[in-house]
């Protein structure tokens, strides 16, 4: 699908967003990056003219701006009340990057976009919040965030299990992994680098195949699976790595994390996670059931044909061969 | 080890005829025969592998099973259903097998643990019949990972300890306090969902009866046997409190092995009575595992690899049962001596293994089982004594009702064992017979 | 299933199978056959005593009385026929049927030409002999 | 083309007369042989496969293999025709070598080896014929023997504290043992199933579903006397138990019990299965009073007799056209004079009639245990199970072989089947010479018994009271007003052994299969579930829904929250 260039256009400024609040060095530069991503994420978002979509474009709008606004309410009180301060923006910024509890939005704006677009509001769009989140960990906010990962893991584990559509799947999948984050912020910088990027790749990957294959549904993925055994192979491996079963790449992240919560003993919050990362890995498996089954019933109108070939290779050694050498990522990082 | 893994990854390349894979294989397990004069201590070490006689032993227990799975599923190469993929998630099955059983490094360890799940998966649920097979590998799965996820925190745990996960460098988990013990509970819970113990046994029946016969073969031949190699592994660790809550283990198993053999008594699917069998077979296995005597230990060791060669023997005439007749239910295969009298000794000599009737293997087993349970708490011996009744008594239910009398009138054409069913089946009996000559090679350390 | 009753049994079908257990009864204790023949007459006056009773009220009675009698005297070993049911070698062998014959396969059957041209043969012969002693068989509307 | 019966009856022939003679030459020099495999050392203690060639365990496998190799012989002419019949043989062949290894081996571990292939062996025999009532017999068989496996398998367990199994060199100082009784107990155990004494006897007369070549071989000579053979080199240790005291007055009880059965029992098998019954409760009783060579004696007696009666009933059966039932036979002396003449003699021999084989042994068991310190109640049971015996014998010798044939003429009865005659010729020279060259053999020097002239003649009277009392009662059947139904209720509870096959059948498998049941539907279906994998599901299924309830509302609503839980921030704050 070829980007028109009002797409390229705004998908730069998107970017430029990004960065500009990541590298701001103060909480006003921050919130005008934020801003220039959320305005430039809207045409995105809106790009197909149907009212899923602009519907999806409208919440996004009205939320993202409730947290902006309280970003530049809670910026002014910087100087006189520093606690409250940080307090408003931690919870402003958990609102922006659609972590329990104030997810709400997270799902229902997933609902109407497409899978491209789902794939940024994934990965580019927490990049931002998670970042700024970095900064703030003060002592005071610290009572914060951990709630905020054990209702993440909580919300996403359990708020997917009875979902049958992918894009709700994967917005839920996207708040636990926001748990697994928020807490790998906890620990440090490179482990939270390490987990985002390869969550990053690992969810794209999910989306892209999904994208791929046109599915929306999981009725559909039964339908619609060309019948070429490469692709079931890649459906559930990226599935499962998504749900970081061992011997898929994302395991990884997943190990890493465990490790550093167990050396700063972070027990409960640990226990709490590997819950609730069974109960995503049942919804994931749900939807790669139909990929294990291999024989299936052959459908005439499944017209989509297979992935494009240099694709595959590259999504396997993503989700497969990361473990063989994980220490090469934390080299890279 | 790195070679026989490389010979596995190197057959891959040649899924696609099905012959060469199964030579292969047969030869791979010839070779790896060759190397039992090993000399007890780790051997063939190199790059995080190496084996003892405990890993020996069951890595050649994995060929030898999986080289007879490929060789009982010629039904899937003579219909067409997927047969390469077939083999490559077999090997695969086996690589990893053979990663865990001579893994020298409790996370590769439990890395490659895990991901044996992954093959069996797929085996029950893109070859299994009928669609209860979904449940049966979500129940396999998830119960094998609620147990097994604490287990990676208690390695990493292990780790901060000792600063080293290599088997026998790490420092033991010393006192019998509440941590050490939760610590323990939760090291050990992983393999005994996997063994598995009464009460966390669900998973078992529903996978066997749902997979197809590969699956089952290799569930019941290999991979019940991962629990308790990891138990033998774990357990010097947590030396005290292992000393203050066997009891815990014991009593489950064994009342629970009886609760489980009076269920078999009560079942009428085949594989569903050999699953429950196994339970019941675990049972015994997992408190001589928890008492952690010489005696026990050994004899462990010895009924797993009995209990591999024979309920992987009898899932294997369960299946020819069932590709003949079609159905699994005792009420209707019956009677099945008249239509293959060559069969019923078959049958017959596999179900007194299972009864760990002499000379099998299991016996011998369970013969050092019972020594250490007892020696352990005379108490025991009553469950003990229920529980080898009644093996023998809801094994040869199974034996009579499948084998003696009328056989199910709506039944016609029905073919007679074939060459290579016959070789099947001798090859899993031959060394549950033959290796109590030398009961020895089949034991831990000498 | 025999123990499950599926038809309405008449009260006189009831008697009979009253007598004729009690017969057996007999039989099984007295093995000496004129003894035998003498307890089986005094039997058979016992149930002709009151074969005219009208009353099915009485006459239920009456049966009910027999069979706890019978009960209280059961045979603790009833004589029974070796092959009959209950007997010792009753079924002793499985032998098939013999439809199976022709459940199998062509290439089996090629294995045993004569004995299948026989059998063919027999069979048609059979069909004949019944559409003559019976006449044709109507055709089955569906 | 050799025939499969003829070959093995050679094979086995030739392996009995080597082994009688080696067993002569052990006799004489006393010597024996040890032979051990190794199968596994740990701890130091090993498991070892281990044999013992000595003259007791030499001369009960001559006996084995000879009634066997005559057995098989006449079964070529039993079976004949039989399907199976190769299938058949091999059975036996395997139950001979199972009883070898049971009788060569005095270790604990290794004896399974034969004592568990027995209990298997003897099961697959039992469940030959393919109907239900087989299949029913075939299980009660087999389980009441695994319950003595069990005994065994505890049994090793508890002897793990002498650090080896041959029980032959610990069974003098077993006291030594801290649970040296619970052992002797777990044997006695064994040995009183393998030989169904009381609560296990109901699997003997039952086990006569099997062919009668089986019976012959099985039922009657070789397998039940397993346990009497083990207990016979386990007796040592048994000196002063508890567990003697309960095996004398439980053998004593069974050889009564078996005897009055005998009475009232009509099936020909069952009858003989019951007298075989009551001559192991006399074995096991003389051996609870310490006489285990006595015991030994009488063991080997009996075989030769017992099977002879087997074979002859077997050709009754056979002729007859598988009547079982003595009420309808008779007269058979008429139509198989050789067949009667066997029985007769096998009978006689049984009811100890002097200078057959019977005699020898019986006589000496019933003086030595009428000498020794016995219990009344034991005392009381010997003097009337000796007088059921003939009792019993009488009656069958009435039934079957006098009076008029009860059944139809459309039989062809006669007994020129030569393959079925000449072993029964063979085991009657057994049966008329075996005592007394026993006698000669074993007992070099004889028993010193002391006793008054009534108690010597105790034995003769009894047993002729008992011959008369059966012809008489025999007489008095021959009624028209029959006696056994005036007192119905003690004879149907003598005729139905006690009601112990209902109690080890039914009474045993209601509660545990219900039991099952149970645990299948309350336990694996129920709370495991419950608690496991569908509670859980379903648990995290409805806080999913509930989950969903929050999450079905307005844009508007989610803001406000958000707005609340700022405004309730700031105030915790602040």
């Amino acid at each position: 699908m070829p980007l028109s260039s009002s797409q390229i256009l705004f998908f730069s400024t998107l970017m430029l967003g990004t960065l500009l609040s990541i590298s701001s060095s103060s909480w006003f530069g921050a919130w005008m990056g934020l801003e220039l991503n959320l305005l430039s994420f809207i045409p995105l978002i809106s790009s197909k003219n149907n009212q899923y979509s602009s519907e999806a474009a409208l919440k996004y709008f009205l939320i993202q701006a409730l947290g902006s606004s309280i970003i530049i309410m809670s910026a002014s009180f910087m100087m006189s009340s520093s606690e409250l301060a940080t307090t408003l923006f931690t919870v402003a910024l958990l609102l922006k990057a659609g972590a329990a509890p104030f997810h709400f939005w997270f799902p229902s704006v997933m609902e109407g976009l497409q899978w491209n677009q789902v794939i940024i509001l994934m990965t580019i769009q927490k990049i931002a919040p998670l970042s700024l989140l970095s900064y703030l960990l003060y002592s005071n906010t610290l009572y914060i965030v951990p709630a905020a990962i054990i209702t993440s893991a909580l919300v996403g584990a359990i708020g997917g299990i009875n979902q049958t559509f992918l894009r709700k799947i994967m917005a839920y999948s996207s708040i636990n992994h926001m748990a697994w984050m928020m807490s790998a912020i906890l620990i440090s910088e490179t482990n939270w680098l390490l987990y985002f990027s390869f969550y990053c790749l690992i969810s794209s990957s999910v989306a892209i195949l999904f994208n791929y294959q046109d599915v929306f549904h999981i009725s559909h993925i039964v339908n619609h699976t060309p019948h070429s055994s490469h692709m079931k192979i890649l459906t559930f491996t990226s599935l499962l790595s998504l749900g970081g079963l061992p011997p898929f790449t994302g395991f990884i992240p997943k190990w890493i994390i465990i490790q550093e919560m167990v050396s700063s003993h972070m027990f409960i919050t640990l226990a709490i996670l590997l819950a609730s990362a069974l109960l995503t890995l049942f919804y994931y498996l749900r939807v790669a059931m139909t990929a294990l089954t291999i024989s299936s019933p052959k459908t005439k109108w499944s017209t989509k044909s297979t992935i494009s070939s240099y694709m595959t290779p590259s999504m396997i050694y993503m989700n497969i061969f990361g473990l063989l050498a994980p220490s090469l990522f934390t080299i890279i990082l | 080890m790195l070679k026989f893994m490389l010979a596995c990854i190197m057959l891959m390349p040649l899924v696609n005829s099905w012959w060469a894979v199964q030579s292969s294989l047969f030869i791979l397990t010839f070779i790896l025969m060759l190397y039992c004069h090993h000399d007890f201590s780790n051997y063939m070490a190199g790059w995080c592998f190496n084996i003892d006689s405990l890993g020996y032993i069951l890595i050649l227990l994995s060929f030898w099973i999986t080289a007879l799975v490929v060789c009982s599923s010629q039904k899937v190469l003579k219909e067409n259903n997927y047969p390469s993929l077939f083999l490559l998630v077999n090997i695969f099955l086996l690589f990893f097998l053979i990663m865990t059983f001579s893994a020298n490094d409790y996370l590769l360890f439990y890395i490659s643990f895990e991901s044996s799940l992954i093959p069996t998966l797929i085996l029950i649920l893109g070859w299994g019949y009928q669609p209860e097979r979904l449940q049966a590998g979500v129940y396999m799965l998830f119960y094998t990972l609620f147990a097994s996820l604490p287990l990676l925190v208690s390695l990493i745990s292990l780790y901060n300890m000792s600063g080293s996960l290599t088997l026998g460098l790490v420092e033991n988990v010393s006192g019998a306090g509440f941590i050490s013990c939760i610590w323990y509970v939760v090291t050990v819970f992983a393999f005994i969902v996997k063994l598995p113990m009464f009460l966390v046994h669900l998973w078992l029946p529903k996978a066997h009866v749902e997979a197809p016969v590969a699956g089952s073969m290799i569930l019941a031949g290999v991979l019940l046997k991962l629990g308790g190699y990891g138990l033998i592994r774990v357990l010097p660790l947590f030396g005290e409190a292992n000393k203050n809550l066997s009891w815990l283990w014991v009593s489950i198993s064994l009342v629970g092995g009886v609760v489980v053999s009076l269920m078999c008594l009560r079942q009428v699917d085949m594989k569903a009575l050999i699953a429950y069998s196994s339970v019941a077979h675990m049972g015994l296995v997992l408190s001589g595992l928890v008492v952690f005597g010489w005696w026990g230990v050994n004899g462990a060791v010895v009924v797993m690899i009995g209990h591999g060669l024979c309920s992987s023997g009898l899932f294997c005439l369960a299946n020819m049962v069932y590709e003949r007749i079609g159905s699994r239910s005792l009420l209707i295969s019956k009677g099945l001596m008249n239509f293959m009298p060559s069969m019923a000794l078959w049958w017959f000599l596999l179900s007194a293994g299972n009864m760990a009737a002499p000379p099998t293997l299991n016996l011998l087993g369970e013969i050092s089982l019972i020594i250490s349970v007892v020696s352990w708490s005379k108490v025991s011996m009553l469950s003990i004594s229920l529980l080898s009744f009644f093996s023998a008594a809801y094994t040869l239910y199974m034996f009579s009702l499948s084998q003696h009398g009328k056989y199910y009138s709506a039944l016609f054409s029905c073919c007679s064992g074939k060459v290579r069913e016959y070789l099947i089946l001798m090859l899993h009996w031959l060394p549950l017979n033959v290796l109590i000559l030398k009961g020895s090679t089949v034991m831990f350390i000498l | 299933m025999s123990f499950l009753q599926t038809e309405v049994i008449c009260h006189s079908r009831k008697v009979c199978s009253l007598y004729k257990r009690a017969l057996r009864n007999l039989e099984s204790w007295y093995d000496r056959r004129p003894m035998y023949r003498y307890r089986a007459v005094l039997l058979r006056a016992r149930f002709d005593e009151n074969k005219d009773v009208k009353d099915l009220r009485v006459a239920q009675q009456l049966l009910d009385d027999g069979e706890k009698e019978l009960f209280s005297l059961i045979q603790y070993q009833p004589k029974k026929f070796p092959l009959s049911p209950g007997g010792v070698a009753y079924e002793r062998e499985v032998r098939a049927p013999d439809w199976v014959l022709d459940y199998w396969h062509p290439w089996e059957k090629a294995f045993y030409p004569d004995y299948f041209a026989k059998r063919e043969q027999r069979k048609k012969e059979y069909v004949e002999w019944w559409e003559k002693t019976y006449g044709k068989p109507a055709e089955q509307g569906h | 083309m050799v025939s499969m019966y003829l070959s093995s009856m050679l094979f086995l022939l030739s392996g009995s007369l080597s082994c009688l003679v080696l067993s002569l030459l052990c006799l004489k020099s006393g010597q024996a042989w040890f032979i051990e495999w190794e199968l596994l050392s740990l701890n130091s203690s090993s498991i070892v496969m281990t044999l013992i060639l000595d003259w007791m365990s030499f001369m009960f496998l001559g006996f084995v293999m000879f009634i066997s190799s005559m057995v098989l012989y006449y079964s070529g002419e039993y079976m004949h025709g039989d399907s199976n019949m190769n299938r058949f043989m091999y059975l036996v062949l395997a139950f001979v070598m199972s009883m070898g290894f049971l009788i060569i081996s005095p270790n604990l571990i290794s004896i399974l080896l034969g004592w568990d292939g027995l209990g298997l062996v003897s099961y697959a025999l039992v469940i030959y014929y393919q109907n239900e009532k087989s299949a029913n017999a075939g299980m009660l068989t087999a389980l009441s023997n695994r319950v003595g496996d069990v005994a065994i398998l505890l049994a090793i367990s508890l002897f793990f504290s002498c650090g080896g199994w041959n029980f032959l060199f610990y069974v003098e100082n077993m006291p030594i043992i801290g649970s040296g009784g619970l052992l002797c107990g777990l044997v006695v155990l064994a040995a009183m199933t393998k030989s169904a004494q009381i609560p296990f006897s109901a699997w003997l007369p039952a086990a006569m579903a099997a062919p009668t070549p089986v019976s012959a071989l099985v039922h009657s000579s070789t397998l039940v006397t397993a346990g009497v053979y083990l207990l016979i080199r386990f007796s040592p240790a048994l000196e002063g138990r508890l567990s003697q005291t309960v095996l004398l007055l439980l053998s004593s009880l069974t050889m009564f019990m078996a005897g009055l059965g005998a009475n009232f029992e009509y099936d020909l098998k069952k009858i003989i299965a019951l007298s075989t019954l009551s001559q192991l409760g006399v074995m096991m009783s003389i051996l609870s009073l310490g006489y285990a060579d006595l015991a030994f004696f009488h063991l080997l007696a009996h075989a030769l007799f017992k099977a002879l009666l087997f074979m002859c009933a077997g050709a009754v059966i056979h002729s007859v056209k598988d009547y079982q039932d003595i009420r309808m036979m008779g007269g058979l002396v008429y139509h198989m004079p050789l067949t009667g003449m066997c029985m007769n003699l096998a009978n006689l021999a049984l009811c100890g009639t002097p200078f057959l084989a019977g005699f020898y042994s019986k006589d000496m068991i019933l003086e030595v245990a009428f000498m020794s310190p016995i219990n009344l109640v034991s005392f009381l049971l010997y003097a009337l199970a000796t007088g059921l015996t003939v009792c019993y014998t009488m009656r069958l010798v009435y039934y079957s072989l006098s009076g008029d044939f009860n059944l139809g003429n459309l039989y062809s009865i006669s007994d020129e089947g030569k393959i079925m005659t000449n072993p029964m010729m063979g085991l009657s020279v057994g049966a008329v010479f075996g005592g007394a060259t026993l006698a000669w053999l074993i007992f070099p020097c004889p028993y010193m018994i002391c006793m008054s002239p009534v108690f010597k003649m105790l034995a003769l009277i009894v047993s002729v009271i008992g011959g008369v009392l059966g012809y008489l009662l025999n007489l008095n059947a021959v009624n028209y007003n029959l006696n056994s139904l005036k007192y119905y209720n003690s004879v149907v509870f003598s005729g139905s052994m006690w009601f112990m096959p209902f109690l080890s059948t039914y009474g045993a498998s209601k509660n545990f299969l219900g039991s099952g049941e149970t645990y299948q539907s309350v336990g694996d279906m129920g709370w495991s579930e419950y608690y496991g994998g569908q509670g859980i599901y379903s648990f995290i299924m409805s806080s999913s829904k509930i989950l969903q309830v929050f999450q079905d509302n307005s844009m508007k609503i989610y803001m406000l929250s958000f707005l609340l839980w700022v405004i309730v921030l700031v105030f915790v704050v602040v």
